[in-house]
């Protein structure tokens, strides 16, 4: 650790930040019941937590985002008053936020920008903050195009436009809200060299993740929240990763189940050759060729944004392909509607869950029925059939353990992981012949991947046909019985479990050729 | 037939005529498109046009100096434009209704104050066209561009302000990441209540002075509700230019200059139901959206009121 | 947890009268303006309420007056929760109206009970038909619907503008030099029965019932669904096998048709013929945007809508007798009206409000952990 | 309230007479709706206001609304209700069978549906038409005049049509455009198409209804001449209003009044013209009209009031 006060981006240090009894409340939730965190100059201080524990909250509030409703701040032993974000960047705090705070339709020195003072006064200063980037891209190993459109760019890099814009803002104090969770392993390598450099210069860092041994890995301290509470703090040497579980969950987990084996029987889906665009219009796919057996988990791995999405899109129906086939139960379905390939018994686990698999507007018994909304025994000559929806949702919600008020509650204010379970309730109680899972697990806390993953083991001894696709090299390891690698667009090859390490998968993944 | 329009009185009349009807549409639009691109739709533009109108209309009448009419319709644009956004922002009311309102009572108001202070339609002498040397006494070219009153020559030039300050200035950027994503424009220290603050009350005070260029440019008299729905068009006009500064022109430019065009067409004895005449512009304008296949998409948060955590 | 029900349900009621309170706090702000303009307030206001609910007519006036507004508010629910604007609702009337008078006009002879069912189905699809347009448009062509529906509106008039003047002119202005612009009366067994001696008549039950019908369309069928979907999140929607398009097209299609059902009991019930002075209003009384503004304050629920539009008709119908009583301009009634409007729109926010706070509580009690109480803590950090 | 309303109707002296008019603009709209209230003024002024009191709902453009406020009149005893607008027909049809005491007129219409307490009332606006086209065509020097009309309908159209064949009588070489804008309250749009008269070489304007103030200005910023109709204008722009065709309905709402006084409620139509004094040609003080074209026009009133002029034959 250097000694100097600043930080080699001209910043001053901050060598004590300590929130005190903070507290916040949501309508119906807790978030926050008087939690005290602290965090210092170059050590790495990680928050831990289930699903909905008050992580996010904390931060915000330490990031002006949310006035507490009670709590005090103190900044280097004096107290601070952060009524806004105007206030915390001031201070020299930054955060990169769980869900990026980008503005899609802007390009990354705009971004970046946004907000600052320009050099020409009221007209914008894009070149100087150009070259401004460039600096600190050299100095944090950020690797990113000034001139780029932030929806062009891939999750990762998108990431590190986060991060410069907290740089560049000069933050002292940087919040990192589960920035691990959308990168893959070579992209949370490097991340992490970036986090060790800005430790070694003073910086502090506050570290949220979900995965235990990252945090093992990084952090000094680690504190763990449960339901609003703060459990407590520990320092790393002698935490393991059952300890910390534990305090996480109030429990010891470990719901690990052993994995039959299941003979192949009958091909279930084959594609043939099969080429799509994204929806920028480049080619996303192409030529895949693959085939699903019943019974067995094929995992999908690959670097997101290497047409994963477009993969599991053209099984359901949601992409046109722009050549190649699509073969269900010997039936060739390229083509189909989503609508006709839900009646084949196909289901489908989308990756952003949000968008794509759950109407937040609509109560969660309306969601568990939104792939069969028009089939019996939910409806029946168009029109609804409430009682049976009702008892449904409420066998769900039960059979699934899903945390929730009511079934009349909107979606949208259950907490991630309870979202999770919707989505597989409805997808998993259809009993599916196929199911394409994607990223089925990104963001939930160890409890509830634990829980998918049991249930998609479930399913394939049921004789289902899956495809898992995921990011997360362990959870594919875990669970699959062959592997598929896809790299930009194309299938670098399909290895059997037994024969699959991480440093081959991690190879196949960064597009070198066996 | 169509060989009428060919003749250079008709072609000159209809260029001249849709420059000078497209005013109060581009003022009106431009401060919209502002409004759009914040995230927030105010449906009460004919409402502050009319109160402009009037406001320009009387002051210029009673004090005998149009330049403090406009100033006039300026203030008491802003006036409704900030009540618009204390609505809109503060209260969070969903926009298309508020606005309504807002037409509502400025077409009330405006009226209500002519009636008690006016009492009958009079006319004043308003912005007169400018003469340029030279310039204004060109053949064709001078008719068409070198005839017009400050006020016209005015709405082409905030086209231009407009689209330099959306994409050349700190500001435009600000505006533009408030209307895209307010939570990450709020996260790096942009007030979006400030920003939109803004741009509502410049769209008011953009609205007063499209009433005001009708009141005391283009016709010099008020009468009740004499906007009479140009201020919906206006809106309109900033959906069919995708919410750009110099495509809304086109779009105002192409409306009012078909407008004159079917003046022509009947003017013309053209044997054409004259119903079908005046509904030209409409017709067109739909179909010029249809054949130019737009991709363009409308500000993210358009119509949603921005709280933190939602 | 009786004490809590109590609670409960008073606080309900007081979020359903709120806009009632919005109103009336914007009728006092109307009441300065009419002292400034020399007339009382109290009087002005007993004018208003003998206006909208004095007597059994100017009851039926303000219910007659509620009826297009709560069938194209009904329209608006159905659009607006499948997320597509429809500003048509005036053109949408229009067209209603004009496909029914052409039917009516058309075959004077047959019997009122096979004519009126038919000429509402043909308003119905008149209106749908001019929705249906903006709708494609959106769907196929990505036109934006407020601009096309504005531009629509503007379109329908001047087709009534047409054929009123031309082939539908009643044969006896025909004749004359001055030609007024109206068709000829349709034939009297068309009439939809009234409440004798009132002009009530059976368009306002009609609209009643379709309010319920639209409830349960939405909440109740596959339809509704599918619309309530797309209306929420495209991309869940077409997840969940609903073709997108489709329902775009049917959302303001069926929009349209309300508005076209209230141009038709327009006609049928109130006017028995169409005539226009060239603007929409003159016929539509800007039904087309009041609708909007009902179904809004009904939270576009369509049961909600019912005294949304009962509330905006009697302040309509009302605010004419201020007129006449007090013979203040009809413009102080249409800035009352405004300010009614954005007084009642911006009052949502206090009962957004509440239900939080009742939210929050009830967690609170559910969950049995006792918050920390904010009231008490020094409140240190800036809020 | 409504009882104490009627309460007072009760008590109301016999000799006050009670007027109501609905209208459906303004009643300050220099065109159809203020030609009525000024004729009502005028014979208040005449009478006094104590013997003849006027009530009026104007800006009645919702036909609905104007029926709701006839029958509000008529149940309060009013002696006269006039529905001020061709619109306002198929109401009172309706509403009148029911109040039989009171005296209806409607306007402009020579129907009264046969009803015995309608009276119909309408303008001879083509004379005044005739009248304006004769000293158009006259002080034209293009030999074009444009015609301003809002929509080709009732009034309007008698106008312009009776100016029309004025000019053609005069010169059937001049060309006389018509421009329907298609709407009584675009000012915008009425001064545009005045414009593109002028810029179609029109020297001599004219127009109908309460939007042509717009085209007037427009006429005044390019001097060329107006001729204005249902009420003067000539105080919009005293240097180039000619003439106006003035309605002065007193004419025959006293005739009506007498009628009442007499019990006759209704049943007969009447019209105002040159001839009864209803219409009058108002010539503007401030336009120096040349001698031959005022002679002109005085001989074309003489020619219309005495039948040897036929407006449409
Ligand atoms: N804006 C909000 N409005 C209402 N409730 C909220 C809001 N944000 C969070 N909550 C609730 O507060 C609780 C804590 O949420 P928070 O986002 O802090 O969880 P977290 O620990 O970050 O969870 P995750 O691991 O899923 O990110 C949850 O119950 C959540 O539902
Ligand atoms: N406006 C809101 N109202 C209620 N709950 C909210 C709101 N916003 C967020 N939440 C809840 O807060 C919790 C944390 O949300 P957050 O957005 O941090 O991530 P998440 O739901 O865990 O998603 P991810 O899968 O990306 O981790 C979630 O439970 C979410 O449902
Ligand atoms: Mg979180
Ligand atoms: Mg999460």
């Amino acid at each position: 650790m250097s000694d100097s006060q600043l930080l080699p981006t001209g910043q001053k240090k901050i060598n004590h930040l300590e929130m005190i009894e903070i507290s916040k409340f949501f309508p119906g939730v807790i978030a926050n019941n008087r939690v005290n965190f602290d965090v210092k100059a170059g050590e790495v201080h990680a928050l831990l937590g289930e699903n909905g524990a008050g992580k996010s909250t904390l931060m915000k509030v330490l990031y002006g985002l949310y006035p507490p409703e009670e709590g005090a701040i103190k900044l280097d032993g004096e107290q601070v008053v952060i009524g806004s974000p105007v206030d915390s960047i001031g201070l020299g705090i930054g955060m990169i936020h769980q869900h990026f705070m980008l503005v899609e339709s802007l390009t990354v020195a705009e971004n970046v920008a946004l907000g600052l003072a320009s050099t020409r006064g009221p007209l914008t200063d894009l070149d100087i903050v150009s070259q401004r980037i460039q600096e600190l891209s050299e100095i944090y190993g950020l690797q990113v195009d000034p001139k780029a459109l932030i929806w062009q760019l891939s999750v990762g890099q998108q990431q590190r436009v986060e991060i410069i814009k907290a740089l560049y803002r000069g933050a002292a104090l940087l919040i990192l809200d589960e920035p691990t969770a959308v990168l893959t392993p070579q992209e949370v390598d490097e991340f992490f060299l970036t986090m060790r450099k800005m430790m070694d210069d003073g910086h502090a860092l506050i570290f949220i993740s979900h995965k235990l041994h990252e945090v093992l890995d990084i952090s000094h301290r680690i504190s763990v929240l449960r339901d609003g509470h703060m459990i407590g703090t520990i320092p790393v040497e002698g935490a393991t990763k059952e300890k910390l579980a534990e305090m996480m969950v109030g429990r010891e987990i470990g719901l690990k189940k052993e994995r039959v084996s299941n003979e192949k029987s009958e091909k279930k889906l084959i594609l043939k050759n099969i080429s799509a665009q994204s929806d920028r219009g480049t080619p996303a796919l192409k030529g895949i060729d693959l085939e699903v057996y019943s019974g067995e988990i094929l995992g999908v791995a690959g670097v997101s944004g290497n047409g994963q999405k477009e993969l599991a899109e053209v099984i359901t129906g949601l992409r046109n392909v722009t050549s190649g086939q699509v073969v269900l139960e010997d039936e060739d379905v390229t083509g189909l509607s989503p609508k006709e390939l839900i009646n084949r018994s196909l289901s489908y686990i989308p990756e952003e869950r949000m968008r794509d698999g759950m109407i937040k507007e609509f109560t969660v018994a309306e969601n568990l029925i939104l792939r069969e909304y028009d089939q019996l025994p939910f409806a029946n000559n168009g029109f609804l059939n409430l009682k049976n929806i009702s008892t449904h949702s409420d066998e769900m919600i039960k059979s699934f353990n899903v945390k929730t008020p009511s079934q009349e509650t909107t979606v949208k204010s259950l907490s991630g992981g309870n979202i999770q379970k919707l989505v597989l309730a409805r997808e998993l109680f259809r009993k599916p012949r196929t199911l394409i899972a994607a990223q089925p697990t990104r963001g939930l806390d160890i409890g509830a991947m634990e829980y998918v993953h049991l249930r998609l083991l479930e399913q394939r001894e049921e004789g289902t046909a899956t495809i898992l696709i995921s990011e997360d090299l362990d959870e594919i390891l875990a669970l699959s019985d062959r592997i598929a690698v896809i790299f930009e667009g194309e299938i670098m090859g399909i290895i059997d479990r037994e024969e699959a390490t991480t440093e081959r998968l991690g190879l196949m993944m960064a597009g070198v050729v066996e | 037939m169509i060989e009428k329009f060919f003749t250079e009185a008709v072609l000159v009349g209809i260029i001249a005529s849709g420059i000078r009807l497209a005013t109060p549409y581009l003022y009106a639009s431009i401060g919209e498109t502002f409004g759009q691109r914040s995230g927030v739709l105010n449906l009460g533009v004919e409402g502050q046009m009319l109160l402009g109108a009037f406001a320009a209309f009387y002051v210029s009448l009673t004090t005998g100096n149009l330049w403090f009419g406009l100033l006039a319709a300026m203030l008491t644009g802003l006036i409704m434009g900030l009540g618009m956004a204390f609505v809109s922002i503060n209260l969070q009311a969903v926009q298309g209704i508020s606005g309504i309102g807002f037409y509502l009572f400025g077409l009330g108001l405006s009226d209500l104050l002519f009636q008690k202070l006016m009492g009958t339609v009079v006319t004043v002498s308003g912005f007169r066209p400018i003469y340029f040397p030279v310039l204004s006494d060109l053949p064709i070219v001078g008719q068409i561009f070198f005839n017009h009153n400050i006020l016209v020559y005015g709405a082409y030039a905030m086209v231009f302000v407009a689209w330099f300050v959306l994409n050349k200035t700190t500001l435009g950027l600000k505006i533009k990441a408030v209307g895209e994503s307010p939570e990450a424009a709020d996260s790096l220290g942009v007030s979006v209540s400030k920003i939109r603050y803004l741009t509502i009350s410049f769209g008011g005070m953009m609205s007063g002075i499209a009433g005001a260029s009708l009141s005391i440019a283009l016709l010099n008299v008020f009468q009740q509700n004499m906007t009479s729905g140009l201020g919906f068009i206006a809106v309109a006009l900033v959906y069919f230019g995708g919410w750009r500064p110099i495509a809304v022109m086109g779009g105002a430019l192409l409306f009012s200059m078909v407008n004159s065009l079917q003046l022509w067409v009947q003017v013309l004895n053209i044997p054409i139901p004259s119903d079908f005449a005046v509904m030209m512009p409409y017709v067109l304008t739909i179909i010029a959206l249809v054949v130019t296949v737009q991709r363009v998409r409308p500000p993210s948060a358009l119509t949603k009121p921005f709280e933190r955590g939602h | 947890m009786e004490k809590w029900l109590r609670s409960e349900s008073v606080s309900k009621l007081a979020d359903a009268l709120l806009p009632v309170f919005a109103a009336l706090a914007a009728l006092a702000v109307g009441a300065l303006m009419l002292l400034v303009l020399g007339a009382n307030p109290f009087e002005a206001f007993g004018a208003l309420l003998d206006g909208a609910f004095g007597s059994a007519n100017s009851l039926a006036d303000t219910v007659v007056k509620a009826t297009p507004l709560l069938l194209i508010g009904l329209g608006i629910c159905i659009s607006f929760r499948g997320n597509v604007i429809n500003i048509g609702g005036e053109g949408q009337m229009i067209i209603g109206a004009l496909l029914a008078t052409a039917l009516g006009l058309a075959f004077p002879d047959w019997p009122g009970i096979v004519m009126i069912p038919l000429a509402m189905l043909a308003g119905f699809v008149g209106g749908a038909f001019w929705g249906g347009i903006p709708g494609a448009l959106k769907a196929y062509f990505n036109v934006n619907e407020i601009l096309s529906t504005i531009m629509m509106n503007a379109i329908a008039v001047q087709l009534m503008n047409f054929l009123l003047s031309g082939p539908m002119i009643d044969p006896v202005q025909a004749a004359k030099a001055s030609q007024i612009p109206q068709t000829a009366r349709l034939s009297t067994s068309f009439d939809l029965p009234r409440l004798i001696p009132t002009r009530l008549h059976l368009g306002a039950g009609i609209a009643v019932l379709l309010a319920i019908l639209v409830y349960i369309l939405l909440w109740r069928t596959t339809i509704g669904y599918r619309i309530r979907a797309v209306g929420q999140n495209r991309f869940a929607s077409r997840y969940a096998g609903i073709d997108v398009k489709r329902q775009i097209v049917l959302a303001l299609l069926l929009s349209g048709a309300f508005a076209g059902l209230a141009g038709a009991i327009q006609v049928f019930g109130i006017n028995h013929r169409m005539i226009t002075d060239g603007s929409a209003t003159g016929f539509t009384g800007n039904a087309g945007f009041n609708g909007i503004v009902a179904a809004l304050f009904g939270q576009l629920n369509p049961i909600g809508t019912i005294p949304a539009a009962f509330f905006f008709g009697a302040l309509l119908v009302g605010a004419n007798k201020l007129q006449r009583v007090m013979q203040v301009p009809s413009a102080l009634i249409t800035t009352i009206n405004g300010l009614v409007v954005v007084f009642v729109v911006s009052s949502e926010k206090w009962r957004k409000t509440r239900e939080q706070k009742r939210l929050t509580d009830m967690m609170a009690e559910i969950d049995g952990d006792p918050p920390p109480n904010p009231e008490k803590a020094v409140k240190e950090v800036g809020s | 309230g409504g009882a104490e309303n009627e309460a007072t109707v009760v008590e109301v002296p016999a000799d006050i007479f009670k007027v109501a008019v609905v209208m459906p603009s303004a009643i300050n709209d220099l065109a159809f709706s203020q030609s009525m209230y000024d004729a009502l003024l005028a014979i208040q002024a005449d009478t006094g206001a104590d013997s003849f009191e006027i009530v009026y709902s104007e800006g009645m453009f919702i036909v609905d609304d104007a029926a709701a406020a006839i029958r509000d009149y008529a149940s309060q005893g009013f002696d006269l209700v006039i529905a001020h607008g061709s619109q306002y027909g198929s109401s009172l049809q309706e509403i009148a069978p029911d109040f039989l005491e009171t005296s209806f007129a409607w306007g402009t219409t020579v129907d009264t549906f046969g009803l015995p307490n309608i009276f119909a009332y309408e303008a001879r606006a083509e004379e005044g038409g005739y009248v304006n086209g004769v000293m158009a065509t006259m002080l034209s020097e293009s030999a074009v005049i444009g015609v301003v009309g809002p929509i080709e309908t009732g009034d309007a159209k008698l106008y312009v049509d009776g100016f029309a064949v004025g000019a053609a009588a005069t010169d059937a070489g001049t060309e006389v455009n018509t421009n329907w804008i298609g709407s009584f309250s675009d000012v915008a749009l009425a001064s545009e198409a005045a414009q593109t008269h002028i810029g179609a070489g029109a020297d001599v304007l004219t127009g109908t209804a309460q939007m042509v103030v717009g085209a007037i200005g427009a006429a005044e910023e390019n001097g060329a001449l107006w001729f204005g109709t249902q009420s003067s204008q000539s105080s919009l722009a005293p240097s180039i209003v000619v003439a106006n065709q003035v309605y002065r309905w007193e004419v025959v709402l006293e005739d009506m009044i007498d009628l009442i006084h007499g019990g006759t409620y209704g049943g007969q139509s009447f019209e105002i013209t040159l001839a009864n004094g209803g219409l009058v040609i108002e010539f503007n003080g401030d336009y120096a009209l040349p001698a031959d074209v005022q002679s002109a026009a005085d001989a074309t009133i003489a020619g219309i009031i005495d039948g040897s002029i036929s407006v449409f034959p």
